[in-house]
């Protein structure tokens, strides 16, 4: 077992984002967290990244516990992640910014230079490499955010949202990439809204409605449960709905 | 291209800076650096002294037979070197060491100053110093009262103001004097703040009065330029000493006066050591609430048509304000150095420094109270003193001890308001 | 507890309202614009100037010196922000140290070179004396400003959260593009800040001014406080500013009476550290 | 190989400036110039390039220079064994420090340096043992060449020039570092460079202890030249400000930033001071404030920024469109 999370909890204040919320991922993988707005799965993927501290639960590791670590260790670990609204690194090249990702295993700066530009090489963003960061718009900034993760040499890559604000075509384009990173041996964990990607994608969803785990499996399994198509347009509207096909109606990307 | 700007400004600076220093000495001219505060929080000090060094030079250069025999008085410029002006040149010390030092160099090195003047600040008067015995020139100094200054075993170095010690001898025996007159004296608190001149001058006191039997009853320390003086005033008036002494400068003694008053405190004997209780700015402030205050000060205006009474006018036409103990010091200390120049009969610094070792001028020969101007070995006036003066009636100080150049008699107890 | 200790608490309270009343004007740009205002001392000076020439010139008191100051500072408020807030808002906080810093200079030094070094100061009592009751002492003239600090506390925040101009100009400090494609103009909205702030700097200027001191350095003494009032209270909380201000009030008034008060700076900022320590948003700051 | 020109020549002119300049004047300025540049390039390491802007740091200036002042004052020792005491207070503190504050955001982080730099102030104004209020001095009268007591202002241009040189090799070797690359990273984005494995909280506190070490450094210098050192001008806030205005004002984050703001400041602050300062009209403040807000409004990123490429935002059309 790569990754696991048992009874997470994320409390703020009384409000419970996430509420006990499990999960296992084996090497492989590519674990789909669907949900409507404030589910709780952003939540989720944060407690699984460090990014925020869990209140209940642990989460493991290759088997070892690392509830307590921070971002940056688990890192270490293998464990990275891009960002929904990317934290391009402003003041540097593009270059530059997939060195900082590639530091990450070597303290040579020549070396995480090689690095960097094979990475920017595999995800096709070789020409753009003297480039200031801050000159890319979001389909570029996006693309960024995984090569700097791919940097990192990760086990696991947990996708926030990558494709998010892409239009139909570049949706395409970042699907092939993250297929390749699939091929390359490194288990996904994907957060999104954009349910083709999902579909296309995800070898098992898990499904969050107001903070809880409402559904889990197959992406076709998961879709088609009434729990979950209540969950994201409510119960009566739901029925009303009845036989329109789930994607139609959790919304495909803009075409 | 910003480097270049940058190396053009700084050549420019530069060349600047050497036009300057060409235009050289010339023969009729001594030229006297003075270091002053002339911004930041003490810049009205150097103002005032500006003023007053203003005065000093037309008195010197200028013939002002109705001086009588004050030195240098009676014929314009310097007899000794044939008639030669006295051209001061002022500089900023910024409240600052470091800057004080920088000026000093340039007064020295660029301006090529007879002697240097300073430096208010006893800090910036020992770096300013420091680089004046370093090259071998006269550095006077009138008004930093810091004890170190003369123990650093310099050569080039004089002050003509008492200091601490000087001053806790004469409340020692001020109090003792109202005592026999039947003023209660027994316990005495004192009120500093916590800067070199505060917590310096405070700790001679102390020793001062222990060594008499009479060890201090209070010891209120603030820090300086206080927001709120509340907690100091209820300090003293619950434990009701006798008599206080301030040791403030000019804004924590406006601020204490206002909370004296808003808290009904008046303690029976209120005796400031000059400093900000000097400050014509405190007495035009809170004068009318702080009648009765007793003050330390060695400038007492004598008869009109007196010199001291002459160049007070002098002052107080060139700015607006009346002399008062700092400013008087300085003017004193300035006319001390210039006699000396007088007397060397050159600008050249080793023949200064032999004239100031010889100085011996006598009370009626000075502007102010001493009891005369002699340097010792380690360059201390020894003869400098200091008078009891009061706020009575007003805004205007009147000397009321010793007795013997008493204007008026001391009034008990302080009144206030 | 001693007599004593309530007259100093009290004292304490009333120099703390004082703090809040020139902290508010702080505290509203630091966090609505994120600016660092190292001149705010200085407009709480240039206050005290305008409340003083007021009075030297038309003999008025608070009455005429007060309004007057904020009316004089608020339209500095709006030059200053068209001048120079405008171009480094959105620049590094430190261009807007530069910036802000070189302003305090130029503007004591512009008020040390028309007015002088000397103290000056308001006559005394010209508010109207000392209160005694019950054996307790308080002067009218900070009796005054306390109360004024009340009611500004009170008036700014009800003004940002009971007021269509404030719900604007609190979507400004949110989000910038957003609140401009709802029909708002920042930089109208930021120069209304501006001018209320500096206003509100300028009546404590006056305000103050009628029981302390006045000179052109005086604001690097009062905007080191107003720094510490407002990060403790939470950069751009109004209630924060006011709670702190009281707090430092009668910490510092406390321990000057009881350990020293030499030593009564040190309590404040130690307090200060072991605080941020603990919250480090600050007493009434958002994270 | 052009980027080396400029530093060639700009390291000439620094070699040669007391031979074309050699009043003692003149090469004293150089030698203030010099020494605060070292002080702005050791904050430049947290402040300009990790982005933490300390004001507070005069507190490390002031170790380095009661640590000067003290090994005479106290141990009779030549000043120069202060300095590695100086480091080591230095380091010490910032390591006490930084743990706690360098987890604070932007202006909290600059208010706690301002509250510790004003609670050393405090602390060293009410011990005695430290010289109070009336400081410390350093030996007058050279016991020997070690006391570093010098009157002409050369040595002293030299030792800092070599002290420069190093402070700016450290500067520039970090910057090409790993470490390096993560305070920049740290700077526009922590949570990004934390999620990227850099270990944000160290560096940051390895970055802060380095530039406090440097700092000492510029601090006992500071003091051996004056010979000097009081709470005011060793632990003023002041003093903090003035260093990062240079570092800012040349460009904060570039090398040779703080070198460039310290060579306008300094002597224009000298310069005016000696002509204007005298007059007593404050006009010396008037002027420097209004050059300071004309940059800081016209020119944000600090002069240097001109000449770079970071300092212009290249919209580059065409990257927009990428995949």
């Amino acid at each position: 077992m790569l990754l696991e999370a048992r009874g997470i909890t994320k409390a703020f204040g009384s409000f419970k984002a996430v509420d006990d919320a499990s999960v296992t991922l084996e090497q492989g993988d590519i674990l789909g967290l669907i949900g409507p707005n404030g589910a709780g799965k952003s939540t989720f993927f944060n407690c699984l990244t460090g990014d925020l501290k869990t209140t209940f639960g642990r989460v493991l590791f290759e088997g070892s516990d690392i509830t307590d670590f921070p971002p940056e260790q688990r890192a270490g670990l293998g464990l990275a992640r891009t960002f929904q609204v990317p934290q391009t690194f402003e003041g540097m090249t593009v270059l530059e910014n997939v060195m900082i990702g590639a530091f990450l295993r070597t303290s040579h700066r020549k070396e995480a230079e090689t690095k960097a530009r094979a990475v920017l090489e595999r995800v096709g963003m070789s020409r753009l490499a003297e480039a200031p960061a801050r000159s890319l718009g979001t389909p570029g900034r996006k693309r960024l955010e995984i090569a700097r993760a791919l940097a990192t040499e990760p086990k696991v890559l947990l996708l926030d949202e990558a494709m998010a604000g892409l239009n139909a075509h570049e949706v395409r384009l970042a699907i092939d990439l993250v297929r390749d990173i699939h091929r390359s041996g490194i288990t996904l964990v994907i957060v999104e809204h954009i349910m083709e990607v999902i579909m296309s994608l995800a070898s098992r969803v898990m499904v969050f409605h107001q903070g809880k785990e409402i559904a889990r499996g197959s992406p076709r399994e998961v879709t088609s449960n009434p729990a979950v198509i209540a969950a994201y347009l409510g119960t009566r509207a739901a029925k009303a709905a009845a036989g329109h096909t789930p994607v139609e109606l959790m919304g495909g990307p803009d075409l | 291209m910003t480097l270049k700007r940058v190396t053009g400004l700084l050549c420019a600076a530069a060349m600047s800076l050497a036009l300057t220093a060409g235009a050289q000495a010339q023969d009729k001219v001594v030229k006297i650096g003075v270091i002053m505060p002339m911004s930041g929080g003490t810049a009205s000090i150097g103002a005032h002294a500006k003023a007053a060094l203003d005065v000093a030079t037309d008195i010197i250069n200028n013939a002002h037979p109705e001086l009588g025999n004050f030195p240098l008085a009676k014929n314009a410029g310097l007899a000794g070197l044939g008639g030669a002006k006295v051209e001061v040149i002022i500089a900023d010390n910024q409240g600052n060491p470091a800057t004080g030092q920088n000026q000093a160099l340039r007064l020295i090195t660029e301006e090529k100053v007879a002697a240097v003047f300073g430096s208010y600040q006893s800090g910036v008067t020992l770096t300013s110093s420091a680089i004046a015995e370093k090259y071998g020139v006269p550095f006077l100094n009138s008004e930093s009262v810091a004890a170190n200054l003369t123990e650093r075993g310099f050569k080039w170095f004089f002050r003509t103001t008492p200091i601490a010690t000087d001053f806790a001898k004469i409340y020692v025996d001020f109090l003792a004097d109202l005592k026999s007159q039947g003023a209660k004296t027994d316990s005495v608190a004192v009120v500093h703040d916590n800067t070199e001149y505060g917590t310096s001058v405070a700790n001679t006191i102390s020793g001062a009065f222990k060594e008499k039997g009479l060890p201090i009853a209070l010891d209120v320390a603030y820090p300086v330029n206080a927001t709120d003086l509340q907690g100091q005033v209820l300090q003293l008036k619950d434990k009701k000493p006798d008599v206080v002494i301030m040791i403030s400068y000019t804004s924590d003694a406006i601020l204490f006066a206002k909370t004296m008053q808003s808290l009904d405190y008046k303690p029976a004997v209120l005796l400031a050591d000059d400093a900000g209780y000097s400050d014509p700015s405190f007495t035009k402030a809170v004068g009318k609430i702080s009648q009765g205050v007793f003050n330390r000060s060695s400038w007492v205006v004598g008869p009109a048509g007196s010199p001291s009474a002459i160049i007070a006018d002098m002052y107080k036409k060139k700015s607006g304000e009346e002399m008062d103990d700092t400013v008087a010091r300085q003017m004193q200390g300035f006319f001390v150095l210039a006699d000396a120049i007088d007397r060397a009969g050159s600008t050249e610094p080793a023949k200064i420094q032999a004239a100031l070792k010889a100085t011996d001028l006598k009370p009626e020969q000075l502007m102010i109270g001493y009891k005369g101007v002699k340097f010792d070995d380690k360059g201390q006036n020894t003869l400098a003193s200091g008078a009891i003066i009061q706020l009575q009636d007003g805004e205007n100080y009147v000397s009321v001890w010793p007795k013997a150049n008493a204007a008026k008699a001391p009034m008990l107890p302080y009144k206030g308001w | 507890m001693s007599f004593v200790l309530v007259q100093v608490i009290v004292g304490g309270l009333l120099l703390g309202a004082v703090y809040a009343l020139f902290s508010s004007g702080l505290t509203l740009v630091w966090g609505m614009m994120n600016i660092v205002n190292f001149a705010h001392g200085d407009f709480v000076m240039l206050g005290m100037y305008v409340a003083y020439v007021v009075y030297t010139l038309m003999g008025g008191g608070p009455l005429l010196g007060a309004p007057l100051a904020t009316l004089v500072l608020a339209t500095l408020g709006i030059v200053v922000y068209f001048g120079l807030i405008r171009g480094i808002m959105k620049g590094p906080m430190l261009a807007q140290i530069l910036g802000t810093f070189g302003l305090a200079l130029l503007l004591r030094y512009s008020v040390f070179w028309w007015f002088g070094a000397n103290f000056l100061s308001m006559p005394p009592n010209i508010v109207g004396g000392t209160y005694a009751f019950a054996g307790l002492r308080i002067e009218a003239s900070r009796l005054l400003a306390g109360v004024v600090a009340l009611l500004v506390t009170l008036g700014l925040h009800l003004l940002l959260t009971r007021t269509s101009l404030g719900s604007k100009m609190l979507a400004v400090a949110e989000d910038q593009t957003a609140a401009q494609l709802m029909g708002i103009r920042p930089d109208t909205m930021q120069a209304i800040a501006w001018a209320i702030a500096a206003g509100a700097t300028g009546l404590a200027g006056a305000l103050i001014a009628n029981f302390f001191y006045i000179v052109p350095t005086v604001g690097e003494t009062l905007g080191i406080v107003a720094f510490v009032t407002v990060s403790l209270g939470g950069f751009g909380s109004v209630p924060g500013a006011l709670v702190a201000g009281l707090l430092i009030g009668v910490i510092e008034s406390l321990s000057g009476y009881l350990i020293g008060a030499i030593y009564k700076d040190i309590v404040v900022y130690v307090l200060f550290l072991f605080f941020l320590w603990f919250r480090p948003q600050g007493l009434m700051g958002k994270m | 190989m052009r980027r080396w020109i400029w530093p060639s020549v700009v390291a000439a002119f620094a070699i040669a400036y007391p031979l074309l300049l050699s009043s003692p004047f003149q090469q004293r300025l150089g030698a203030l110039v010099l020494l605060y540049a070292i002080a702005a390039s050791a904050w430049n390491i947290v402040g300009g390039y990790a982005g933490q802007v300390s004001v507070g740091h005069v507190v490390f200036f002031g170790c380095g220079a009661y640590a000067a002042m003290g090994a005479y004052a106290k141990f009779g020792l030549s000043p120069l064994f202060g300095i590695p005491g100086g480091i080591v207070l230095a380091v010490g503190l910032a390591a006490i420090v930084g743990v706690p504050t360098l987890r604070l955001s932007g202006h909290y982080f600059s208010m706690a340096t301002i509250a510790v730099a004003e609670t050393m102030r405090l602390i060293v104004t009410n011990t005695e043992w430290l010289g109070a209020a009336v400081g410390l001095s350093g030996p007058t009268v050279p016991r020997n060449i070690f006391d570093l007591s010098f009157l002409s202002a050369l040595p002293y241009y030299y030792l800092f020039l070599i002290i420069l040189a190093i402070t700016l090799a450290i500067t520039w070797w970090m910057t090409n570092s790993r470490m390096g690359f993560y305070l920049r990273a740290i700077k526009d984005s922590e949570r990004a460079a934390r999620s990227l494995g850099a270990p944000a909280s160290r560096t940051k506190l390895y970055a802060y202890m380095l530039s406090a070490a440097l700092t000492s450094v510029a601090g006992a210098l500071y003091a051996m030249m004056f010979g000097f050192v009081d709470p005011e001008s060793g632990l003023g806030i002041l003093i903090s400000v003035k260093i990062l205005i240079m570092a800012a004002l040349g460009g904060a984050g570039l090398l040779f930033g703080p070198l460039v703001g310290a060579a306008i400041l300094v002597p224009l602050e000298e310069i005016s001071n000696s002509w204007l300062g005298g007059k007593g009209a404050g006009l010396t403040f008037v002027v420097y404030g209004a050059i300071i807000v004309l940059i800081a409004r016209f020119q944000p990123g600090g002069l240097l920024s001109l000449l770079t490429r970071r300092g212009k935002p290249k919209t580059d059309t065409g990257a927009s469109h990428a995949p």
